[in-house]
Order: structure tokens, then C-alpha cells, then sequence
């Protein structure tokens, strides 16, 4: 990478880094660099400390860099907690009085802005202040604030204008050593976050009712979704509680619409019955879980993969359903609509595990989303059936998938219970018809395996292998670059179709490798234990982070190392 | 012209011999014929209880759900369809008790829909515990020293909420019954029909003969039904006296009509448009 | 065992099967022998089908009988239902009118209640009869009638005596071939069902609050706790539903008391995010899972091992728990009891899992069921601490349990939250506090390793293994005696403390086998995959069952032979 | 004496500049020192939410427990020791959101603590979507063309439930708040103080001077607080005039007199009594 930045944007709740952190990502986006910013903020609305972490480079970036090469601190307070991660030759761009001491830049930006119009604009001045020491054009930045601002009414416009100039202007003859010669190429992608690209994946999914209780990291799905809602044929609806949001959707995709709600880890508990609901009545839906530390309301803002296990086997007794994680907004976009085909051509739950740094970040998607040119959909109505007075909803099949109707469709009645029931769909307690359905449901294991994707791997050949999941895909993926390069023979594995699960696929590529290491973001390397579970081999060490944060690719580096060095003390490696 | 008849099915009631339940059922087969709506036209949600099984025992489209979550899987099977007639039926503890919140918010939303309360004051199908309209005192297993808390109030309550349509039905009057459940479906909104049901094995307290001593209609005493205040009054009268018939109706925007999606049809029967989307895709 | 009759007492819902088999259970307990006896019913309150099966032996009994020598039709319906089962000489006891056909005594029950005072004592009529049959003294139900009703007014009693003496004496002539001599020895143990041990033994946990949400087939222990605490220092209350109900629990328990909800699947999905409350609180609760068949309302009335792997994973992220699951009445009491103490000393949630028939069945306790001395509490108060006003709900202990204070119960200032906090209990989001509260909180899983029991075996030296849990306990072992009995080497391993899973003891006892097989009540092998990912060790082959009636011995006998003849035609047995 | 300092606490108060939360803050601090409850006879739980975070900030014995669930985990603690005092904090959403079943069921229990529910209007904590008090055709994110359900009335439900003491106050009336908070502890049973409470960074509708220019002392106008018709009619007041004060008070047995538990202490301080239970066990 000849380009390889990282900016820190870091301010009180409420300082408007959002949009420093914007006006960056854009003019990136549009000078055709690839970049990838992590949100981090606390459980408040104002104050505190939060930042806007952007990593830009002239290749594709997917994970963050923990060197910050140019602080931006919107305050003293944020100055005093971040600058020590400063690399040497970096630069801390601070609004000060007096002497800026080595390594800061003292810009005057409040006076910058109150000088072009207003204290308001002062984040139009940090944002032209850091393309300036970047060594960008301002015509870029131009060109965005003039789309934002120009049906504002006023001099909102030339004040941001002049703003930008300001800020940019200021920092002229201040040197930073990461400077570089902006190329100015096409744009490389989307510029995109997680959240939206799940709430586009719905779109392209043609999900038509969308269900929530604000909660996060999940909100925003539903945010971006409501912004849509007005162009396309879809209903999104704030439920009471999540009992609600999940039954809602069971009754509307019952009704015949695609349907899904998105919450949390305290949410998704409250889900658990319905989604046993959904299983027993065969009603497709989706579910995405947007992962947070917990246990209970835990650190409602950061990062964890702490629910794989849990999704995989909550709600009572057993039932089919898919668990699908994406690793990028792209793999987020495909797994979304992929997700609502999957639920109604199996009549089963999809559940999809993301987590804050997913759905919070930025990243340019390389690969264009596109949007199916037409949804496959799995119904009938009287005129696909002999008999439509003789319509039976769970009808028996060798594929244990019956031809689904819909309620007031035509003659056809559908009948559906969350008890035990027969074939026409009423309640039944007598074993046979228990046999028969629990044998009905689980028939649709195999095809279901069938559409699990093997895992995504990078080298797969290396002795040492390094298998995860979800957002810290691109860490995980960096690391073993890093690795490779200094001599190590070292791939990686990224696992997005989790349940069922792809046993011969995993098996496959994991008996192949001398000794291969899980890398995950809880305590107790679920994924692990659930290949051992699956495929009986053992992981043969753990890399885990718990803090809250999403992994940086040298963390990665080291725990490998970390492990290598204990193998060597303690004798030979053999597997467990 | 749809008949009582249509609606027989030869699925086995299960309810015990002299429920309160059957009346209820009956209303609701003369109250469909008379609105001369098919089988096929009906749908029928319901939770978990005794009073949940109703829409088995009778031949329509239906979903019998999960104890208490009756009323959220319509309201999300209205934004899906919104044409769909539906019928709620769920019990005291169903939709007061586990389903208390879904009871106000359906409320709230006003969705179009009636919402019949098989209301018999115990947990019948869980053998006799206290509902959350027990009322104070009643012995049962569970609470041997009686039950301490105060009975809720379902008609008061829907009313604070703001309902539009709120009525109380006797399942030993079905007549009026009949008329209630006909008035509920044709009301564009939430309709409340709270029905004293007795139930023959667990309520030993409030028995047919118990309610009928005390069921006054306000029909008959010329019970003006736009009179808030009034209905509010009449509400918390529960006692030598119980007003059944309609309390209080007015007419309200309905939750989709809120929503705004009823103009083009309903929601699932719209078209899925690639070009538009694809535009927005490639607009990042 | 020369005495092993089953009894079968079938009719509809309301007809008072309960009452025929209490008067049964109790003169057999009071004669000295033993029994086994299950509930089967269904989801409604009249009519339909139900039956109480009967076992009765002169030693241990702990399974079901498929065979039944003498059937008690109270109607004609259950009859025909029930009639094929009866063995070769095996007798039906029906009330009709004209010939009996074979295998049938007709007898006039309720002419012979209306002679005797009233169609209301045909239960006692009945139980007369079959005690008749089977060649009882009549005195002890006369005891026991007397017992019950002498304090009732008017005729009551009188009544009851003579129509058991009717019965009794109306079969005098008719011969039952499994009749046989009552030997009248001393009561074998106490005549208990599960739901009752678990009530007793929350009393003996010292259970101080109880909350519930009517549910089958966890209501029992409600029921019989309510018709105790009018005696013991407890509270039992029925919630708004389960969330309130697991929460009631967390809230007392925070203030002091040893606390415990009680509920099946569906209610148990509600409790997932109120148990990560629990956990990330350190709050000691208890939560008793009676299983029964799902997904979501399933079959309400009937019985299933489906909740296994959901129990261990419910909730979000990760925390200490036990999950516990007894098989019989005596290991349902200690258990209970246990539950409380490890909860208490560890400060963790404890998952008892029951199932339908574990708590619906009545069993002879062989072993007496013992009040502990004296309760071991783990509180402390302003007198144990140096300095009260700097005390730390959380502070970091080497065991990761902190000294557990009780709110205003002194100076010390008692703070605890569901978010993530510091020591002092005040939220925190600091990526340290967080590392500190997690690696605290995980630290206690060693001490509670060390606390599980290892699995009981019987013939743990035998080449094949029958490994299961929960109430099938008794059919696994009488299955293992059968076979054993027929030459083959087999043995049985039962497990009740299933997490911290007992990996050591777990392995020690597979590895030494040739083969083993799981024997459960669903359909994925729950217990076997758990093993397989906690010890590495697959098993050879699932005996499954998930009808929602319980096991009887011969399905399993049949079931391992299915297995070793399937290994036959397939070629050599290689473990996977 | 206790005085308002012994409750200052060391721990950062995060609540955004000008919130209405600080008012509450203040107005529980003399409360509490008028009433000489000393911080460590305090017990104070909230659900989640900005509101529920006021426990952290001030010192006292503290549960912040889960959205929703405040009451029902101090209806427990209740049981365990009906001697507790307890405060509890909550928000509009976690209260009659989240929490809507479990408000109605502390009310029918008449559990004996003090409701504070920081009524904001919005969902703070979470970014200023619509909670259950926002006002019709209120605009947010996730509500862009308006809300559409029915505003929730927290008194009249409360009264319609039987509640014993239903207040309303105002944040920006630190001195009418003091004396509720103290009339509401005082108050043997289930108190309810609904408090207006401007959210600064989400609500722009109902702000400081929109209630200044509303609120309305009861006090001052003499309203009889045993009056229920009036207190129910009073409740539905929402425009020109805003009632605050103590709308309905009355005394009832409460929830753990009921449950028969309060004559013998506290039930975590009763004996063990192995010898009794033993006899139990041996009967068997
Ligand atoms: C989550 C959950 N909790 C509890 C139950 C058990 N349950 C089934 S029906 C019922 C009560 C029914 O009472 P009600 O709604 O009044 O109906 P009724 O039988 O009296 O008509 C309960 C508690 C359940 N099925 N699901
Ligand atoms: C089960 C669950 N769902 C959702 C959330 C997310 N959440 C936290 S606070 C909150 C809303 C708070 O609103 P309110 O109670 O009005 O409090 P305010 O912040 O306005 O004071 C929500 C939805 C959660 N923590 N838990
Ligand atoms: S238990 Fe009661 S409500 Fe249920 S069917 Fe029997 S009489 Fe009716
Ligand atoms: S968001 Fe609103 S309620 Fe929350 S602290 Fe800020 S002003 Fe107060
Ligand atoms: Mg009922
Ligand atoms: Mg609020």
C-alpha cells in the first residue's frame, strides 16, 4: 500500500465528528481511494469521549490500524486520551491558544468559523483543515458541500464554503508526513456501512414489512429503512417491545410479506418464542441480531460476537433455521437477500449475526450491489391445486417443504397453529401426527445444507490456518498477510453460513492444515467449540478479544505468535 | 349467501360440556352469516387457553398462536394485507394477562380488527389459576388465601387508551352477542368485546345464573354510545349491575390508514421494481 | 422381580383417574412395595383420553411398562383405544351391560356407587376392584378412605367404605392372573412425584420467594409450594407472565432472599434476557425448566429432552451458569436443594431441567428425603468489612466471587448494574473494567467444575455404553439389566450436573468402552453432541424418542440392538 | 439529619447540559433529606434508559436493572423485604413501552414504593425515536412523517387500574416536585408521579416554556384528591391547561400486607426450621 492513513476524529458526544468524519469519507470515495472508518462512542448523548476512526489507503482496507497518523481532536479533553497513540512523525490537529507543543497543529478552528459565518461551521473548517494536511484538493470537499448545502436557504452554503476554504487554507505550509499526491481515479465503490447495506439487502430481498424496538447497534437497519420506505413498496413499524416486533412479523409474513425485524442480543431473547413460532408454523422470516457485549444490557454501544451459540440453539426443542454472518456491507447486502429467499423457499427462520463494528462502520464496497432483476417467490393459490377445498398447509413431502398458501388468497384455508399439529394444520396430540411433523420439519436439513456456502479462504494451503467470523474478517485477513510476509506459511478461513453447518466443507479444508487457531470476539471461542462439536477436530488455540473493540490486524499477529512461542516451550504440537 | 352452516367443521371441540365458550361460538358463526362473509374471507387469529382454540372449531383460515401475542401477529398481518378481515379471539389471561401490552398498543394503533375476549375471569386451560380479572378474594390452587390484586379492568382501560369501539358480551345473551360481534366487524378500528363467559369447571363464582341477574343492556336503556364520560362511569360498574351492549364507539383514522399504505392495495400485492432499486444502489 | 403388574387406568379428562390411581399408589406404598406411575393427558379439561400407567413391583421400579395386565376402562372409548395393550391374560375391568368377551370383567361401577350412596364414589368403586383383583387386603384403602374423608360431613366416608368394599368384593370370583400375595411389609420410601420433590426441595434449599406463570407441566411445583407456604417462611406469587416472574426472582433475590421461578419452553424464552441479568449481576436465582415437547406451544401435556443445548447457550454473550438436570424424584429434591446452595455460594443462575414425566410421575423414593441442619449463606455484612462505606459489590477476588452485601442492610452502600461496571457496581465503559468484570466473572468457573458430580454408572466396565439424562434414567438402566440379562456386556452412564460440563470424568468413562450410544428424547442428540464437542468423543449411535411419551425400557433394548445389527451389515464398528 | 449533600456522589453525571432529568435530580435529593431517609435506607432501581441512569448519580443503595423491568424486579425485592424503601426511576419508554405490562401489574398489586417516571416524550438514551407519550404527528428518524398511535396517558391508566396515588409533576417545578416525591413515599401503596421532563436533544416540541405556559397546580385550585371522577376527568386534561399535583390519593392495603407477610418481620430474616420441614418430609 503506497497510501495507508489513519485519522482520528475524536470529540465529545455531540461535537459533530459524524461529520468531519463524513465530509473525509466522501471526498475519499469520490477521489477513488478505499477507506474503512470504525464509529466508537459511549452509551450517552453528550460529552464524554467518542471518535470517528478512518484508515484510508490507495487498496482496498477492511479492517482498522490502532497508529493514528493524524489526530484530530475536537477538544483538549480528547487530545490528553488519544494522542499517545500518535506515531512518531504524526500530528495532532488541536483548536488551542498559545504554543502548539511537537507533533501538534494548533488551528484556530472555532475563530476559522465564527470568521465564516458561524461557530456552526467549524466542522466544515476541521474537515478542509485535514484534506490540507493530506495534501487533497479542496474542489472535492467543494463539490459535496454544495450538494448538501445548496437548497438551504441563507448563506448556510457560502459559509460552509468559506469554511472549508479557511480550514484548508490555514494549514498550508504545516508539514505532515503522510502527505501524499492525491490520484484522483473513480470511485472504487459504494460507499456504504453495515446497517444500510442490510437495510438495501432487505430491499433487494423485497422484504415488505420491517419491524423494531430501537435498540442498538441495530437501530440504524431500521433508520435507513424508514428513509426508503416512502419509494418502495414497505411498511416499517416500531413495535411496543420485541415480543411485538417479531410477532408482527410472523403475522405479516404469514399474510404473505416478506418480512423481518433487527435487534439486539436483549431483544433477541425476547424474540426466542417467536421464532419458535415461525419454525413450528413453517412462516419464513428473518431476524438479524446485531451482537453487543452483554451479559443484560452490558456495553450497549461496542462491539462483541458473543451470541453464535445461542442463536443457533435458542427457542425450545429443535427446529431448522439458517444462521448467516456477514464479514463486509457487501457479504451483508448478498446475506440479507439471500436471507429472505432461503426463509421462504425452506419455510424456516433466517437468523443474521452482525455486530456494532459491522453495522457502525464505513467501507467502500468493491463489488456493486446489485438488485435482483425478479424475486423468486414460493406460494400457491387455488389455481397451482386440485383441490383447493381440500388444501392442507403442512401437507407431507419427501423435501418436507408443503406449498404454501395464503389466509383470504381464494378457497383454500390455511390453518396453522403453534401446537403440534396434522397435516391440514389443526392441533393434534396424537404421536403419529408428532412424528410426522417433527420428521416433516427436520426433511429440510440436507437441502438446507446444500445451499451453505463453504467457507471463503485465503491460502488455504498454509500450515497454520486462522478461522473466524463475522466483522473481523478483514483484521483476520490482514494478519495473515502480515504474517506470510514475514516468512510464515499462514491462511485464513472466514466462515459467513454457520447453521446448518458445513461439516464436509470445514472438514475439508481444516484436516489439511498443520494446526489452525480461532480468531473471535468472546471469552470462550464459540465457533471453535462448534467445530469440534461438528467435525470433531479441536482448534488448536484461540485468539479472543472482549473489550468491546473490534480487533486490530497486529493483535492478530501477535496472539499467532503469542501461540507459536508456547507451543515451542512446551514441547511438540500435537493436536488435541 | 353464506350460511350458519358453512362454518361447521368437523374438527373435535374439545371445550368441557356447558362452557361459556360455545355461546360465544355460535354468535360468531350468526354474526358471520349475517355480514354474509365466507369462510374464505375470515381470518381468524387467536393465542393460547381455552378460549384460543375457537378458531379450530369452526371452518375459516386461522392461526392460533402463542399464548398472549395474538393481537401483535395481526396487527403485523394487517401491514401486510390490510383487506384481511380478522378476528381475534384470546381470553382474560391471553390478552390481559401475558398480553397486556399488545392489548394497549393495539389500542394505541387502532387497527382495524375485533377483538373478541372470552372473558371467564380463571386460567381455564392451565386448571383454574386467578386471570388478572379474577376478582379479589377468589379461591383457587394457586392463591388459596384468594386473590389480592385488583381486578382489571379491561373496558376502563381501553377506553383511557383511547378505543374506538368498546362493548361487553355476554356468552349467556347471544342476541345480543350476535349484534355485538356484527357491530365490532363493521366499526373500521379497534373493537373491544370484552364477553362474560362462564366457565362451568374453574369459576364456581360467576356462573350463568350469577351474570344473569345482573346484566343490564344499554341498548334498552337508551345508552347514548358517543357519550365519553358516560361510558367511562359505566365502565366501573361492576357489581348488582353490569351494562352489556356498546359503551362508547367513535370513529377514527384506522392504523393503516395511518400508515398510509391502503391507497394503492395492499402491501404484498405491490411490485417489486429492480430499475428503482438498482438506482439507489448505484447511487452510494 | 416376582411382583412387576401394570396397571392402566384410562378414561376421559375429568373422570377421576387421579383419584383411582392415588388410592392404588397408596395402598401399594403402604404395603411395602414399589411403584412407578405416569400422567397421561391431554391439553384440554373434559373429555378426551387420558390414563394414569400404573407399575407396581417388589422391587425399584423407575420405568413405564408398555404391557399392561389389567386395563380399568372407565368408558367404552378408552377401552377400544387401550385394549391392544393388555398382554395375553391380561384383564379389562368395564363398566357394561351383558356378556363380558374375553380378557374383560365386567363390573357394574357406577350401580354398584349408586347402591353404595352415590355415583360420585365409582372412583372408589373401582379402586375396590382392582385391589380386589389384585389380591390386596381391603383394610389399607379403608385407612386411607378414612384418613381422607372422616372429617367430612355427612355420609361421606361411609360411603367411600362401602363402595370400595362393593368393588372389592364384586370380583371376588373372577381371576386375575397376576394376582399375587401381598406380603405387607413397611412402607419402602415416600410415594412422591417430581413436580413435589422439587418443591420440597426448594424448602430444603431454603427458598425464600417463588414466583410463577401458570405453565404444564411446571404448575405442580407451584401448586404444591403454595399448599406449603402457609408453613415455612416463603412467598409464592403468580406474575403478569414470565418476564415478570424471572425478574420478581432477580429483585428478591437481590434483597436477600433465595429465590426460584418455575416454567416450561416457551416461558423459559422469556426468562433468557432476566437470566443475563442474573449473570452479569452476580445475583444467585434458580430457574426450573420442566421440558415439554416444542417448538413454541408443541404439546403441552406430554414429555421431551429438547431444551438441553438451548439452556446451556440462553441468553447473550457469555457467563457462568450450572445447568442441572435430575432423573428421578430423589435426585429432583437433592438437586433442588444443591441448586440453591451453588447459586448462592457462586453467585450464579442454576437451570434445573425436568421434563413432563419426571414431574408428573409418582415414584417410591427409596432413599429418605433430609432437611439439612443448618443453611450455608454466603452474605456478609457491615461487621465482616473494614470499612463498610468503601464496600464493592464487584471488587476483584481471586476466585472472581466478591463478598455479597445485601441493600440497606447497613452502612455498605450496595450498587449493582445490568451494563457493564467497575468494582463499586457503577456502569462503566471502559475497555478495562470490562476485561476485569469478564475474566472475574469467567474465574469462577473452575471452583464450579470442580463442584459437578461425576455421571453415575452402572457397569461402567462393560463394552457398551448407554449414556442419557433426565427421567429416562430408569427405563436406560432396566434396559442395560434386559440386555445384560441376554448376555450382552452393557452398561449405562446417567448424567445430572451437565454444566460446567464434567469433561474429565465424562472422557474417563467413554474412553475405556467399545462402543456407546446416546439415549434421549429428541431428535438430534442434544447430549451427544455436547459431548462430542467437550471431550472430542463421538458417539457410535442415538437412541431417540421425541413422541412426548416417555421411554419404556424394551423400545431402548430394541433400539441398541437395531444399532449393533446395522453395524453388522455395514461392516466393522470404527468409532468416528 | 440528613441533608441533601449526603447524597452527592463522586460518579459522572452524563446527561446532556439543560436536560430535564437534573430538576428530578434535585427535587428526589431534598425529597429524600426533608424526609430524613438516609442514603443507606434507600433502595433505588431503574429499568434502562436516560431516566433509569439517575441512581448512579446520586449515592444510595442502586439496582439499574433491564429496559422494562424495574418494577417487577422491586415487586420481588418487596417480597423478600416489604421493609425496603424504594424509589424507582424510569422513563416513558421503559416504563410504558418496554415495561407497559408490568405498570399495570404494580398498580394492581398496590406494590408500596414510589414511581418517578421521568416522562420525556421521546427514547432518549437510543436517539429520539417516538416512545409511547409522544404526541400525534410528533416527527423523528424513525417517525418521519409523524407519529400515528395514540398518545399513552399514563394517569388515566393508572386510575382506571385502581391506582392509589396518581401525581403529575414537572421537572422545571422543583419545589411541587420535592413535595411529591415526599407525599408519594410517604404513601403507603403504589405511588405514581408522572414527570414532565423537556429532553433537550430530541424533543423540541415539548420544551420548558411550552409546559411553563401550561401546568397548572391543582393544589392551587383546590382540588379535592379523594375525588376519583374528577381525578379520571382531570387526567384527560392535555393542551392550554396541564394539571400537576396530586391528582387521586387513597389508601389502600398494600401488596405485601395482602400477601400476609408484613406481621413477622421481613421474610429474609425468618429462621430456618429444618425439624419442621423434616416432619413434612418424613410424612410422605
Ligand atoms: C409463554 C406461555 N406461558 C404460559 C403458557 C400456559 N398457558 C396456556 S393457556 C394459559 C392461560 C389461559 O387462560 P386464558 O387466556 O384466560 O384462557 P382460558 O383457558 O381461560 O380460556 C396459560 C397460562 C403458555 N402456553 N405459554
Ligand atoms: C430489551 C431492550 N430493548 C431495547 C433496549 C434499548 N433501549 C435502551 S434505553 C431505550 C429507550 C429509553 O427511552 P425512555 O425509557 O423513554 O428513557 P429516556 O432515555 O428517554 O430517559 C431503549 C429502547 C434495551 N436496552 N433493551
Ligand atoms: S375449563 Fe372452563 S373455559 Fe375451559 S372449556 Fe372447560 S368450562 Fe370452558
Ligand atoms: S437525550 Fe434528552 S433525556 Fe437524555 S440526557 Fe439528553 S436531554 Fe436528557
Ligand atoms: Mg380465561
Ligand atoms: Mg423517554
Amino acid at each position: 500500500m503506497a497510501v495507508d492513513i489513519t485519522v482520528k476524529i475524536a470529540g465529545e458526544a455531540g461535537q459533530g465528528i459524524q461529520t468531519v468524519g463524513d465530509f473525509l469519507s466522501l471526498v475519499c470515495q469520490k477521489s477513488g481511494l478505499y477507506l474503512m472508518g470504525i464509529n466508537d462512542f459511549e452509551s450517552r448523548i453528550r460529552g464524554g469521549y467518542s471518535f470517528f476512526q478512518l484508515r484510508i489507503s490507495d487498496q482496498p482496507v477492511y479492517a482498522p490500524c490502532p497508529e493514528v497518523d493524524l489526530l484530530v481532536a475536537l477538544n483538549q479533553k480528547c487530545y490528553d486520551a488519544y494522542h499517545r497513540e500518535l506515531t512518531k512523525e504524526g500530528l495532532a490537529m488541536i483548536d488551542i491558544q498559545g504554543e502548539p507543543i511537537a507533533n501538534q497543529a494548533a488551528i484556530p478552528i472555532d475563530a476559522l468559523a465564527a470568521k465564516a459565518g458561524g461557530k456552526i461551521a467549524s466542522n466544515t473548517v476541521a474537515a478542509g483543515a485535514c484534506l490540507g494536511l493530506l495534501g487533497a484538493p479542496i474542489q472535492i470537499l467543494e463539490g459535496i458541500l454544495t450538494d448538501r448545502f445548496q437548497s438551504k436557504p441563507g448563506n448556510v452554503l457560502s459559509m460552509n464554503l468559506s469554511a472549508a476554504r479557511s480550514g484548508f487554507d490555514h494549514v498550508r505550509d504545516i508539514r505532515f508526513f503522510k502527505k501524499f499526491e492525491w490520484k484522483m481515479e473513480s470511485s472504487k465503490g459504494a460507499l456504504i456501512d453495515g446497517s444500510r447495506a442490510i437495510a438495501l439487502g432487505a430491499l433487494a430481498g423485497d422484504c415488505r414489512v420491517a419491524t423494531f424496538y430501537p435498540m442498538s447497534p441495530a437501530t440504524g437497519i431500521m433508520t435507513h429503512l424508514v428513509s426508503l420506505a416512502d419509494e418502495f413498496p414497505i411498511v416499517v413499524e416500531q413495535a411496543e417491545d420485541e415480543i411485538a416486533a417479531v410477532n408482527m412479523v410472523v403475522g405479516a409474513s404469514f399474510a404473505g410479506a416478506r418480512a423481518m425485524t433487527s435487534t439486539s442480543g436483549g431483544g433477541f431473547c425476547l424474540m426466542t418464542e417467536g421464532l419458535g413460532l415461525a419454525a413450528i408454523t413453517e412462516t419464513p422470516i428473518v431476524i438479524v441480531n446485531a451482537q453487543r457485549p452483554g451479559p443484560a444490557t452490558g456495553l450497549p454501544t461496542r462491539t462483541a460476537q458473543g451470541d453464535l451459540m445461542f442463536v443457533i440453539h435458542a427457542s425450545q426443542d429443535e427446529f431448522p433455521r439458517f444462521v448467516l454472518a456477514p464479514g463486509t456491507p457487501v457479504e451483508a447486502f448478498e446475506i440479507t437477500k439471500r436471507a429472505f429467499h432461503l426463509s421462504d423457499k425452506y419455510q424456516v427462520p433466517v437468523i443474521i449475526l452482525t455486530d456494532q463494528t459491522l453495522n457502525d462502520s464505513v467501507y467502500i464496497s468493491e463489488k456493486p450491489l446489485v438488485a435482483p432483476q425478479n424475486i423468486e417467490r414460493f406460494i400457491v393459490n387455488d389455481s397451482q391445486m386440485e383441490s383447493p377445498s381440500e388444501y392442507r398447509r403442512f401437507a407431507v413431502s419427501e423435501s418436507g417443504i408443503s406449498p404454501r398458501a395464503l389466509p383470504c388468497n381464494g378457497k383454500a384455508l390455511v390453518i396453522a397453529t403453534g401446537n403440534e399439529h396434522r397435516e391440514d394444520g389443526h392441533t393434534s396430540e396424537a404421536d403419529s401426527d408428532r412424528i410426522i411433523m417433527m420428521n416433516k420439519r427436520n426433511a429440510k436439513w440436507p437441502a438446507m445444507l446444500s445451499e451453505m456456502n463453504a467457507p471463503e479462504t485465503d491460502h488455504e494451503e498454509s500450515d497454520i490456518l486462522l478461522v473466524g467470523w463475522g466483522s473481523s474478517k478483514g483484521a483476520i485477513q490482514e494478519s495473515a498477510d502480515l504474517l506470510r510476509k514475514q516468512g510464515m506459511s499462514v491462511g485464513c478461513v472466514h466462515m459467513t453460513d454457520l447453521w446448518p453447518f458445513p461439516e464436509e466443507a470445514v472438514k475439508k479444508i481444516l484436516e489439511k492444515c498443520s494446526r489452525f487457531f480461532v480468531v473471535e470476539q468472546n471469552s470462550t471461542a464459540q465457533l471453535g467449540k462448534l467445530i469440534r462439536g461438528q467435525t470433531g477436530i479441536a482448534h488448536d488455540g484461540a485468539i479472543l478479544k472482549y473489550d468491546g473493540r473490534p480487533f486490530f490486524p497486529n493483535e492478530i499477529v501477535e496472539g499467532v505468535k503469542k501461540h507459536l512461542s508456547m507451543e515451542k516451550d512446551h514441547g511438540n504440537h500435537s493436536r488435541l | 349467501m353464506v350460511t350458519i352452516q358453512d362454518f361447521d367443521s368437523s374438527y373435535e371441540n374439545n371445550w368441557c360440556p356447558g362452557c361459556g365458550n360455545f355461546g360465544i361460538l355460535s354468535s360468531m358463526k350468526e354474526a358471520f352469516a349475517a355480514l354474509d362473509l365466507p369462510p374464505e374471507k375470515l381470518l381468524l387469529i387467536s393465542g393460547i387457553g381455552q378460549a384460543a382454540k375457537t378458531p379450530h372449531f369452526l371452518k375459516c383460515n386461522l392461526f392460533h398462536t402463542l399464548h398472549g401475542r395474538a393481537l401483535a401477529i395481526a396487527t403485523g398481518a394487517k401491514m401486510a394485507n390490510h383487506e384481511l378481515t380478522i378476528v381475534v379471539n384470546s381470553g382474560d389471561g391471553d390478552c390481559y394477562g401475558e398480553g397486556g401490552n399488545h392489548f394497549m398498543n393495539a389500542i394505541r394503533r387502532n387497527v382495524n380488527l375485533t377483538l373478541l375476549v372470552h372473558n371467564n375471569k380463571v386460567y381455564g386451560l392451565t386448571k383454574g389459576q386467578a386471570s388478572p380479572t379474577s376478582d379479589i378474594g377468589m379461591v383457587t390452587k394457586t392463591q388459596p388465601h384468594g386473590v389480592i390484586a385488583e381486578s382489571f379492568n379491561p373496558l376502563a382501560v381501553a377506553l383511557s387508551l383511547g378505543a374506538g369501539f368498546v362493548a361487553r358480551g355476554f356468552s349467556g345473551d347471544g342476541k345480543q352477542l350476535t349484534r355485538l360481534i356484527q357491530a365490532g366487524i363493521k366499526h373500521q378500528g379497534f373493537s373491544l368485546i370484552d364477553i362474560a363467559q362462564p366457565c362451568v369447571s374453574f369459576n364456581q363464582v360467576n356462573t350463568y345464573s350469577w351474570y344473569k341477574k345482573r346484566m343490564v343492556d344499554l341498548e334498552q336503556e337508551n345508552h347514548r354510545t358517543d357519550d365519553f364520560q358516560k361510558a367511562l362511569e359505566l365502565s366501573f360498574l361492576w357489581g348488582d349491575k353490569i351494562p352489556t351492549g356498546i359503551l362508547y364507539q367513535k370513529q377514527m383514522p384506522t392504523f393503516t390508514e395511518r400508515l398510509g399504505i391502503v391507497k394503492d392495495g395492499p402491501i404484498i400485492r405491490r411490485k417489486y421494481d429492480p430499475l428503482k432499486l438498482q438506482k439507489v444502489l448505484s447511487a452510494l
